[in-house]
């Protein structure tokens, strides 16, 4: 499969991502599209990994090549855990105070 | 390494001085002590006494500047614990959790000036950051502090994104996370002309700069500035920012390489250009002095963009002596500003009467920020500037940011009026004369680097 | 000697500075005997230098270097020669005659004032000196801007007077520009000769160096300097509106010695303007257009000092004739004969002004002969001399210009004789409507009439024997004389070119001057001896009555556009435009300050819309700069 | 040392008198101070002094080394002369806070003294700053009705001029062969035509802006006028000079190239600003702005004769300088008095001075007229030297600029007559005391006036070496 | 085309219709539930790429424990669909048009680099993607970073406790 396809669909899904938080308002779905952008450059990452990989293993049977990007891919995953508990209670306090989660709202600061 | 475990274990310790006292003054000595050691680890560490040192495997790599600022970023988190220790106290009962978070920042602020690594360069962001929306929304009740939490949040994780999108970007092109990855080609010694890594570089590019808020990236900053409790703001201003540039530094020293040194002195103008005409005309109009204040935050950072515009020794003296002048002065106008009121500019009226020492303070740190002799931030821009025309920018450039420079004065000294020249009771929380001396401090350093601004490198060479 | 001649210089300063700083303590008496004191001592000086240059010839003294730099040196150097030494007798003679009649006619000012008045006299009597003993343009020129400082100061002595003010400045600033013109004259002359000094610049070596662009532009500034100093056309006007100063100053300053600077000046340079045939013609036209211009006003004046100042420029012009045809001699010879009558006529003037408790209206006066005799027999003395009638000083000098006037153009003669006519007549109008027929004044003046003191009259009597006599010393060959003066002249200007006449010639156009000179007096006395001019009724007499209407043409002409001008200047440009412009950067920042930080509108969506729009943009950016280079490279 | 010394003197007592709480003492301090500055200054103007030399920023390699030639000389006696002065006149003006007043004063004078003394480009734009920042405050806290805005302006004004000269320190300094700030290596370094044009036109500019010249003296007459007036006679008698120091220093040396080029727009831009400056003066009807624009046309005309290139041009400057100050301070001083007394600077609402103090109006004419530049008054030494260079530079610009000669005498003399003559006006009326030690600091003044008028060499004596200088290579 | 390419072309329209559903769906709980399904069809990548440690991963963290507590959180707020508040169409439009642009330059710049062109992925094969060589390298090379993640986790912990304590 060219890497191409890979980098193609996944910039794809990235764009659906911006695209989602350029046009929701709900800080939650906007938070969503952000975690979908992470998951497209996890996919991106895991491809390019592999195509070192394959690259590398021709000449070398056994090379682990390409096996950082996985690493990267996992250290992504556990941030993206740590942002979103620190992220939904962010949320949870604002509506707490605000019984709202539309980011529309948020414009008390300004200018 | 030793700010980094030290930091962290000082991190972990005040998480248990918050279970295991209330006495919030104890647990605020806890945290100066800590910051004192820590300070003395990295010194430790910088002049070669004692380190702890292990195979880092291409992750870190510790070099004397970046130890340098480790240092000198500590000494003015210490001087900002210790001049704004009371007002933390107030915000909420979670003393000893804000000094944690303060330590763990400080570790992302030790990865951030010695990375090698562009994996450790996201996780020296995010743990830089996640703990930051943390404290913009410290204040639970405020809805600003609220707003500006969530703001700061939302944007910085699309900023992630954007970070993670370049960097897999540039590790598609090049197969590797490494700092000094390959990206000159080693027949010609030329870099190759690779459009993904191009693309990477940018996107990195685009998140650096807002992690320094830089225009047009910069939006976030006014709002989070400003929602934030006023006692966390010029950290975030301040020590954290610096620690992104040097970051900033840190990529893009050798992998602007690979943009083309054109292209660098298109976008990069282009970027200091538009952060300094933000920041500075938005901040004429600012009504509050917290607001001016933050898109002044903006403009300077403009101009220490304009460290990366060349790279030589001037753009790390430069950039050093800039994070000292503007990280001291902001602290101390924000140790000011806390005590007011409100935070109009009408609240500074006639401060000067009343407490002509802090208004001379006051005066002195906006001096520093306008960049006006006798003060460090005189030299800070001055060594910039020099930076940048060795590195070969045009007059027109050097042209354009004092005409910025100028336009700053016009709104610092606003503030200046408003104290000296403006009838009128101040509306200042009484001050005790302690914490007037604590400023004093401040004020001393940024006099004496304003006449001897080279004590500041001393180290770098001797 | 050096000592001597420092001192001419410095006593009147001495007398200056002693009355200003105790124009409170000193007492009038003190006062007055020390100013004519100190004028005196220079007049004894200044005879005794006048006879040791008659002995030992030109003295050159130096006494220190005023500017002295590697590119130009300027001494303070004095020069005593027989034509300086003649100024200075005339300078401080008619000096101590005038202070000395200042004593009597100032006498009911008050001490303060007093003291003012006479410190102020004593410091022109010092600038004039400065002015013609200086060895050098540039010494020159401080006596120069000197005497019209203390002219601007007399003229406005009574200060509180606002009308007086405006006439002190009027005279200072057309005085000024021609100062302009004299420095611009000093500054060609360094530029080309790299010195001032009269010793290297009036030399034939000097005269080669510089081409005639040169010398024409030189004499012509040279000549605009003198036009202010001696009031010719078109700088003139400030003369007659000087008449505000005290009598005597009028006598002093702006008959006798200030007015005739500019006759010393060119004079001094005549080397300059020989060579220049332009600046000549040029001088003798102004000349001569400024003395029939001045008579024709004079006719129709009723102020007696008006008369006298419309007259003195008028015997200005004349001089200017003289110099303006070669005859350098001859206007020397006049200004010191002009030097003794003015003064004496001014003088009488001021007698009579005296007499009637500051009444100057001519109309309101008729039959003073008798009440003030001496003053009468004076003025007389006085008008015969001025209006050219044999054997008074007046005529010879006179004539002697007209004869040069002649050899030069007759036509120069046909209008030097018109004005001579006019001069004869206006004097003797003057005479007439003041001293004969029936008083027309009030009855209280009429019962105040009296003679002035002897202080005033022994002044009018000396210049009276002075104004008869002094044609001696220089009455023409032709009459049998030897023409002293010439002969002391002649090292100075050389021989004067009018030896192309024929001996009949001059008796002929002597004899024609004087009879029309003698009628014309003739007419006017048997016209206003009786009564006085009434108001002016046709045009022409409006016309003259309103002095050619000069001073509004001024006013329209340039005061006023000017006075617009800087309006103009002061209410748009610098208003306007150039802080406007700056106000205007200032406005500009804080606008786009307005609109900029609408951006900032709160929202997070177009926030991140803004920051994706950035990331296009720079990306847009970069990839432009790589299609660009990509395209150049290819 | 001596130079050392000089310098803190005025830094010390201004930190002194921070302290000093009571007015008389604190005037004593600073008029104690002020005295000794001066004695200072004339043992070094008239027995020079040795350089003073210390390592300053060692990684810029810049220096603190001050040094006085004759141009500093000249300058640095102005200076100690004025602030006596300043002081004994205004002494008994009303002021809150004195003490502070004074201190800022004399921070003011340490910064004036450095620029004039300093031999190293950095330290020079110190003290260039260090000199201006004082008067921002004394100007906005004592000034006028509209001095805050009026201030501001000028600041920023300034402060923008300054910092284009900065980055023509900066443009200079990286081309140095040795990296160093000194004016000796400032002179070789090697710069390209282009460069050399950049760094002149950054250096002009913040000099014009100093000094002032036409079109960017705006700030100029608002900034005399708001201020309050001894400040204002620091700003004219002294500040002024600044920007034409640094022509002479640091201009005309470095980039005799570029200044050559464009030396016809300089002094023609200059004499504009002259005649226009001149005319503007002659409808102003308060008595500062009609100084000021004075000051203007003054200071114009010295800058078209340092631009002509020629000695006899630099040394009349050289010697107006002094004048122009010591005759503007006179006249500030005559006029603060006036101010004080009758609370008005409108001539309309004046009059009649001469009747009611004599002694003030015979000083005020005389300060007049060395305004005009009479013989034998020090101005006109320097005005005739002035006036000869632009006039061999060029006859018609000579001519041009001889206007302002004229319209000089028109406005001084419009001031003087509406001033002091006339009938006694209802303001002029209230007033009542004379200033004792105003009039004496006057009369001191009006001496120096006409002893350096008659005998103007004790002031070429001073400047001589610098003339050499600048002119024999 | 063989099934590896079909298995790619299915997974990818269903990830991206899945996508574009978590924009579209008015009701938030909706959308959690189409981004569950757009991890699972990643997964199912991960899984075609032999990287299976990654898709277990995925679907534990993502899947199982993220996306659940984004759904619990909005349970907690009680959201109804038709109270969602939507944006004005024309700021969609922009939005839409801007994400557009963006993705066209990218893909614009993918095409244009010549050293990706012929690049292959290796499909179904390699071991770097199973545990035991993730593992050996996560504890070797990638011990420190994962040591310092740590910090990370306290700092969210304590930013937790509090941000959550009343």
């Amino acid at each position: 499969m060219p890497i191409q396809y890979y980098i193609f669909f996944c910039l794809t899904l990235f764009s659906i991502g911006v695209i989602g938080v350029l046009t929701r308002r709900n800080a939650i779905i906007v938070f969503m599209c952000i975690e979908l952008m992470l998951n497209a450059v996890n996919l991106l990452l895991v491809a390019f990994s592999k195509m070192y990989n394959g690259a590398a293993l021709q000449i070398t049977p056994g090379s682990t090549a390409g096996i950082d990007a996985q690493i990267f891919v996992f250290f992504i995953m556990v941030v993206a855990a740590a942002e979103v508990s620190v992220g939904l209670a962010i949320i949870v306090m604002m509506f707490r105070n605000t019984h709202s989660v539309d980011i529309n709202f948020l414009n008390r600061l300004k200018n | 390494m030793n700010a980094i475990i030290v930091s962290t274990l000082l991190g972990v310790i005040m998480m248990f001085v918050s279970w295991g006292t209330n006495n919030t003054k104890l647990q605020r000595n806890i945290g100066l002590l800590g910051m004192l050691v820590l300070i003395f680890a990295n010194i430790a560490q910088m002049n070669g006494w004692l380190s702890v040192n292990f195979d880092t495997k291409g992750m870190l790599a510790f070099n004397a500047i970046g130890l340098y600022v480790n240092t000198i970023l500590f000494v003015i988190t210490f001087i900002y614990l210790w001049i704004n220790g009371e007002e933390i106290d107030k915000i909420g009962s979670h003393t000893a959790d804000y000094y944690a978070i303060f330590f763990f920042i400080l570790c992302g602020v030790s990865i951030l000036t010695s990375f090698d690594n562009l994996l450790m360069l996201f996780i020296g962001i995010e743990i830089l950051s996640i703990p930051l929306y943390i404290l913009t929304g410290a204040d639970k009740k405020n809805l600003f502090s609220n707003e500006a939490s969530l703001k700061y949040f939302l944007m910085g994780s699309f900023s992630t994104g954007i970070l993670l999108l370049g960097i897999a970007f540039i590790y598609g092109a090049t197969g590797s996370f490494h700092l000094n990855m390959p990206i000159l080609n080693p027949a010609t010694n030329m870099p190759t002309e690779h459009f993904l890594l191009s693309a990477g570089l940018l996107l990195l590019f685009v998140s650096m700069n807002f992690k320094v808020s830089a225009a047009p990236f910069h939006f976030w900053t006014p709002d989070v500035y400003d929602g934030a409790p006023t006692v966390f703001t010029p950290f975030m201003a301040t020590v954290v920012k610096a620690a992104g540039f040097v970051a900033f530094i840190k990529v893009f020293e050798i992998q602007r390489i690979a943009l083309g040194q054109n292209t660098w002195t298109i976008i990069l103008p282009f970027v200091i250009l538009s952060t300094l005409l933000v920041g500075n005309i938005t901040a004429v109009f600012q009504r509050s002095v917290k607001r001016m204040l933050a898109y002044s935050s903006i403009a300077q950072a403009g101009f220490m963009l304009f460290a990366l515009y060349g790279n030589s020794t001037f753009n790390n003296e430069a950039l050093i002596l800039y994070i000292v002048a503007y990280s001291l002065a902001t602290i101390g106008v924000f140790a000011v500003l806390i005590k007011m009121k409100d935070y109009s500019i009408e609240s500074f009226n006639g401060l000067a009467k009343q407490y002509p020492a802090l208004a001379f303070l006051t005066t002195l740190f906006l001096f520093s920020l306008a960049g006006i002799p006798l003060t460090a931030g005189f030299f800070a821009k001055y060594y910039m500037l020099n930076a940048i025309f060795t590195a070969g920018a045009g007059i027109w450039l050097l042209v354009l940011a004092i005409l910025f420079a100028a336009v700053s004065v016009y709104y610092y000294f606003k503030v200046v009026q408003a104290m000296y020249f403006v009838e009128g009771t101040p509306a200042i929380q009484p001050i005790e004369k302690s914490y007037e001396r604590k400023l004093w401090v401040i004020a001393i350093i940024l006099l004496v680097l304003g006449v001897f601004p080279s004590l500041m490198f001393n180290y770098l060479y001797f | 000697m050096k000592l001597i001649i420092g001192f001419i210089v410095l006593w009147p300063l001495v007398g200056f500075l002693f009355n200003g700083l105790g124009r409170n303590i000193w007492s009038k008496k003190t006062i007055a005997y020390k100013a004519t004191g100190y004028v005196l001592a220079s007049f004894i000086l200044s005879i005794i230098a006048f006879v040791n240059v008659q002995a030992k010839g030109a003295i050159t003294v130096h006494y220190f270097d005023f500017i002295n730099t590697d590119t130009i040196k300027i001494p303070f150097d004095f020069k005593v020669d027989a034509l300086s030494s003649l100024f200075l007798l005339v300078i401080t003679g008619v000096g101590t005659l005038i202070h000395l009649y200042s004593t009597a006619y100032m006498k009911d000012e008050e001490a303060p004032h007093y003291a003012r008045y006479f410190a102020y006299l004593n410091l022109f009597i010092f600038s004039m000196l400065l002015l013609v003993l200086g060895d050098n343009y540039v010494i020159m020129f401080i006596g120069w801007e000197g005497v019209g400082l203390c002219s601007y100061l007399l003229i406005g002595y009574w200060f509180t007077n606002t009308t007086y003010n405006y006439a002190a400045k009027k005279a200072f600033i057309m005085n000024r520009i021609g100062d302009l013109g004299f420095l611009l004259a000093i500054f060609w002359l360094i530029v080309k000769l790299g010195t001032v000094s009269y010793g290297t610049v009036l030399t034939a070596e000097s005269l080669a160096k510089l081409s005639t662009t040169d010398i024409t532009a030189i004499t012509l500034l040279l000549f605009v300097g003198a036009m202010g100093k001696s009031a010719q056309i078109p700088l003139y006007t400030w003369l007659p509106d000087a008449m505000a100063g005290p009598t005597p100053v009028s006598a002093l300053i702006h008959a006798a010695t200030m007015v005739t600077a500019g006759i010393y000046m060119i004079t001094r340079s005549n080397i300059l303007f020989s060579a220049s045939e332009i600046t000549q013609h040029v001088v003798a036209i102004v000349g001569i257009s400024t003395a029939l211009l001045a008579a024709t006003i004079a006719i129709k004046q009723n102020d007696i000092k008006k008369v006298l100042a419309y007259s003195t420029v008028s015997q200005l012009g004349y001089m200017f004739l003289g110099l303006g045809v070669g005859a350098y001699s001859g206007a020397v010879f006049h200004v010191i004969t002009h030097a003794f009558f003015k003064a004496l006529l001014f003088l009488g003037a001021g007698s009579v002004i005296h007499a009637m408790h500051h009444e100057q209206d001519i109309r309101k006066m008729g039959g003073l002969k008798s009440k003030l005799p001496i003053t009468h027999f004076t003025f007389l003395i006085g008008c015969i001399a001025i209006a050219g009638v044999p054997p008074f000083s007046g005529f010879f000098s006179k004539d002697e210009i007209l004869a040069a006037a002649f050899a030069k153009s007759p036509i120069y003669w046909v209008l030097g004789v018109i004005g001579a006519a006019m001069t004869a007549f206006y004097m003797f109008r003057l005479y007439a409507t003041t001293f004969l027929g029936k008083f027309r004044g009030t009855e209280e003046q009429a019962h105040h009439l009296h003679e002035s003191p002897f202080a005033m009259t022994l002044p009018l009597i000396l210049l009276a024997v002075a104004s008869a006599i002094a044609g001696a010393i220089g009455i023409p060959e032709l009459m049998g004389g030897h023409h002293w003066l010439s002969h002391q002249l002649t090292p100075i200007v050389g021989v004067t070119k009018e030896a192309a006449l024929s001996h009949s010639t001059e008796w002929a156009l002597m004899g024609a001057s004087v009879s029309i000179a003698v009628i014309a007096l003739l007419i006017a006395v048997n016209r206003y001896k009786r009564q006085a001019d009434g108001e002016p009724q046709t045009a022409l007499g409006k016309f003259l009555y309103n002095k050619w209407y000069v001073d509004e043409l001024y006013n329209n002409v340039i005061v006023q556009p000017l006075n617009k001008f800087a309006g103009f200047l002061k209410e748009t440009i610098e208003k306007n435009i150039i802080d406007g412009a700056v106000n205007g950067t200032g406005k500009v920042v804080q606008y786009s300050a307005r609109k900029i930080r609408l951006i900032q509108n709160g929202q997070v969506g177009y926030y991140i819309l803004f920051m994706v729009l950035g990331i296009i943009l720079l990306f847009l950016c970069w990839f432009n700069d790589i299609t660009i280079h990509r395209f150049f490279n290819n | 040392m001596v130079l050392l010394s000089i310098l803190t003197i005025p830094f010390i007592a201004a930190i002194i008198l921070l302290f000093v709480k009571h007015n008389e003492k604190a005037n004593y301090v600073a008029i104690a101070s002020s005295a000794v500055t001066m004695a200072l200054a004339f043992n070094i103007a008239f027995n020079g002094a040795a350089n003073f030399d210390a390592d300053w920023i060692l990684s810029l390699n810049a220096r603190f080394i001050l040094t006085a030639d004759g141009l500093a000389k000249i300058l640095i006696l102005l200076t100690a002369i004025s602030f006596p002065v300043i002081f004994i006149a205004t002494s008994k003006n009303e002021l809150k806070n004195r003490n502070q007043f004074l201190a800022l004063m004399l921070f003011t004078q340490t910064g004036l003294l450095g620029v004039f003394l300093a031999g190293d480009a950095l330290l020079f734009y110190f003290f260039w700053e260090l000199a201006l920042i004082p008067v921002y405050f004394l100007c906005s806290i004592w000034g006028g009705e509209k001095r805050i805005a009026i201030t501001f302006k000028f600041f920023i004004y300034t402060f923008l001029g300054s910092l284009f000269m900065l980055i023509g320190i900066i443009l200079v300094y990286s081309n140095t062969t040795d990296h160093s700030f000194l004016i000796a290596s400032f002179k070789n370094a090697n710069l390209t035509a282009g460069q050399q044009l950049a760094a002149f036109a950054l250096f002009f500019t913040a000099f014009a802006i100093k000094m002032p010249i036409f079109p960017l003296h705006t700030w100029q007459p608002d900034a005399y006028e708001q201020s309050p007036t001894a400040v204002t006679m620091v700003l004219s008698a002294v500040m002024v000079k600044m920007g034409l120091y640094g022509v002479i220093r640091w201009l005309l040396p470095l980039f005799p190239a570029a200044a050559a080029s464009h030396a016809n727009f300089v002094i023609v831009l200059s004499l504009i600003g002259v005649i226009y400056a001149s005319f503007i003066a002659i409808r102003q009807d308060d008595v500062k702005r009609l100084i000021a624009y004075s000051s203007i046309a003054h200071i114009g005309l010295m800058s078209a004769a340092l631009f002509t290139n020629t000695s006899i041009g630099m040394q009349g400057v050289l010697i107006q300088l002094f004048s122009h100050g010591i005759n503007v301070l006179g006249l500030w001083i005559v006029a603060d008095i006036i101010e004080q007394q009758t609370g008005t600077r409108s001539m309309k609402a004046l009059g009649g001075l001469a009747k009611k103090q004599p002694t003030l109006a015979i000083l005020l004419v005389g300060f007049a007229f060395a305004n005009i530049a009479l013989p034998l008054t020090n101005a006109f030494v320097g005005e005739f030297l002035i006036f000869n260079a632009i006039f061999q530079f060029n006859p018609w610009m000579g001519a041009f600029a001889g206007v302002s000669v004229v319209l000089a005498a028109i406005y001084t003399l419009n001031m003087v007559q509406k001033i002091a003559y006339g009938s006694v006006s209802d303001a002029t009326n209230l007033m009542q005391v004379p200033n004792k030690s105003a009039q004496f600091v006057l009369i001191v003044l009006l001496g120096i006036v006409f002893v350096t008028g008659v005998y103007p060499q004790v002031l070429f004596n001073i400047t001589a070496d610098t003339l050499q200088q600048l002119f024999v290579k | 085309m063989n099934t590896l390419e079909i298995l790619f072309y299915a997974l990818s329209v269903f990830a991206i219709v899945s996508a574009i559903m978590v924009l579209v769906s008015k009701n938030p709980i909706h959308s959690v539930l189409w981004l569950i399904l757009v991890f699972f069809a990643i997964s199912g990548h991960y899984i075609l790429l032999n990287a299976q440690f990654l898709a277990i991963v995925n679907i534990i963290v993502y899947a199982g424990a993220i996306m659940v507590l984004f759904l619990f959180v909005i349970m907690l707020m009680n959201v109804q669909s038709d109270k969602e508040p939507q944006k004005k169409l024309l700021i969609k439009f922009i939005g839409v048009l801007s994400g557009g642009s963006l993705l066209t330059l990218l893909i614009a710049l993918v095409k244009q680099t010549a050293q990706l062109e012929g690049k292959q992925v290796l499909m179904k094969e390699g071991t770097i993607g199973l545990i035991h060589p993730l593992g050996k390298a996560l504890f070797n090379d990638y011990v420190l970073p994962f040591e310092i993640s740590s910090v990370l986790f306290l700092s969210a912990m304590v930013g937790a406790v509090i941000i959550g304590k009343k």
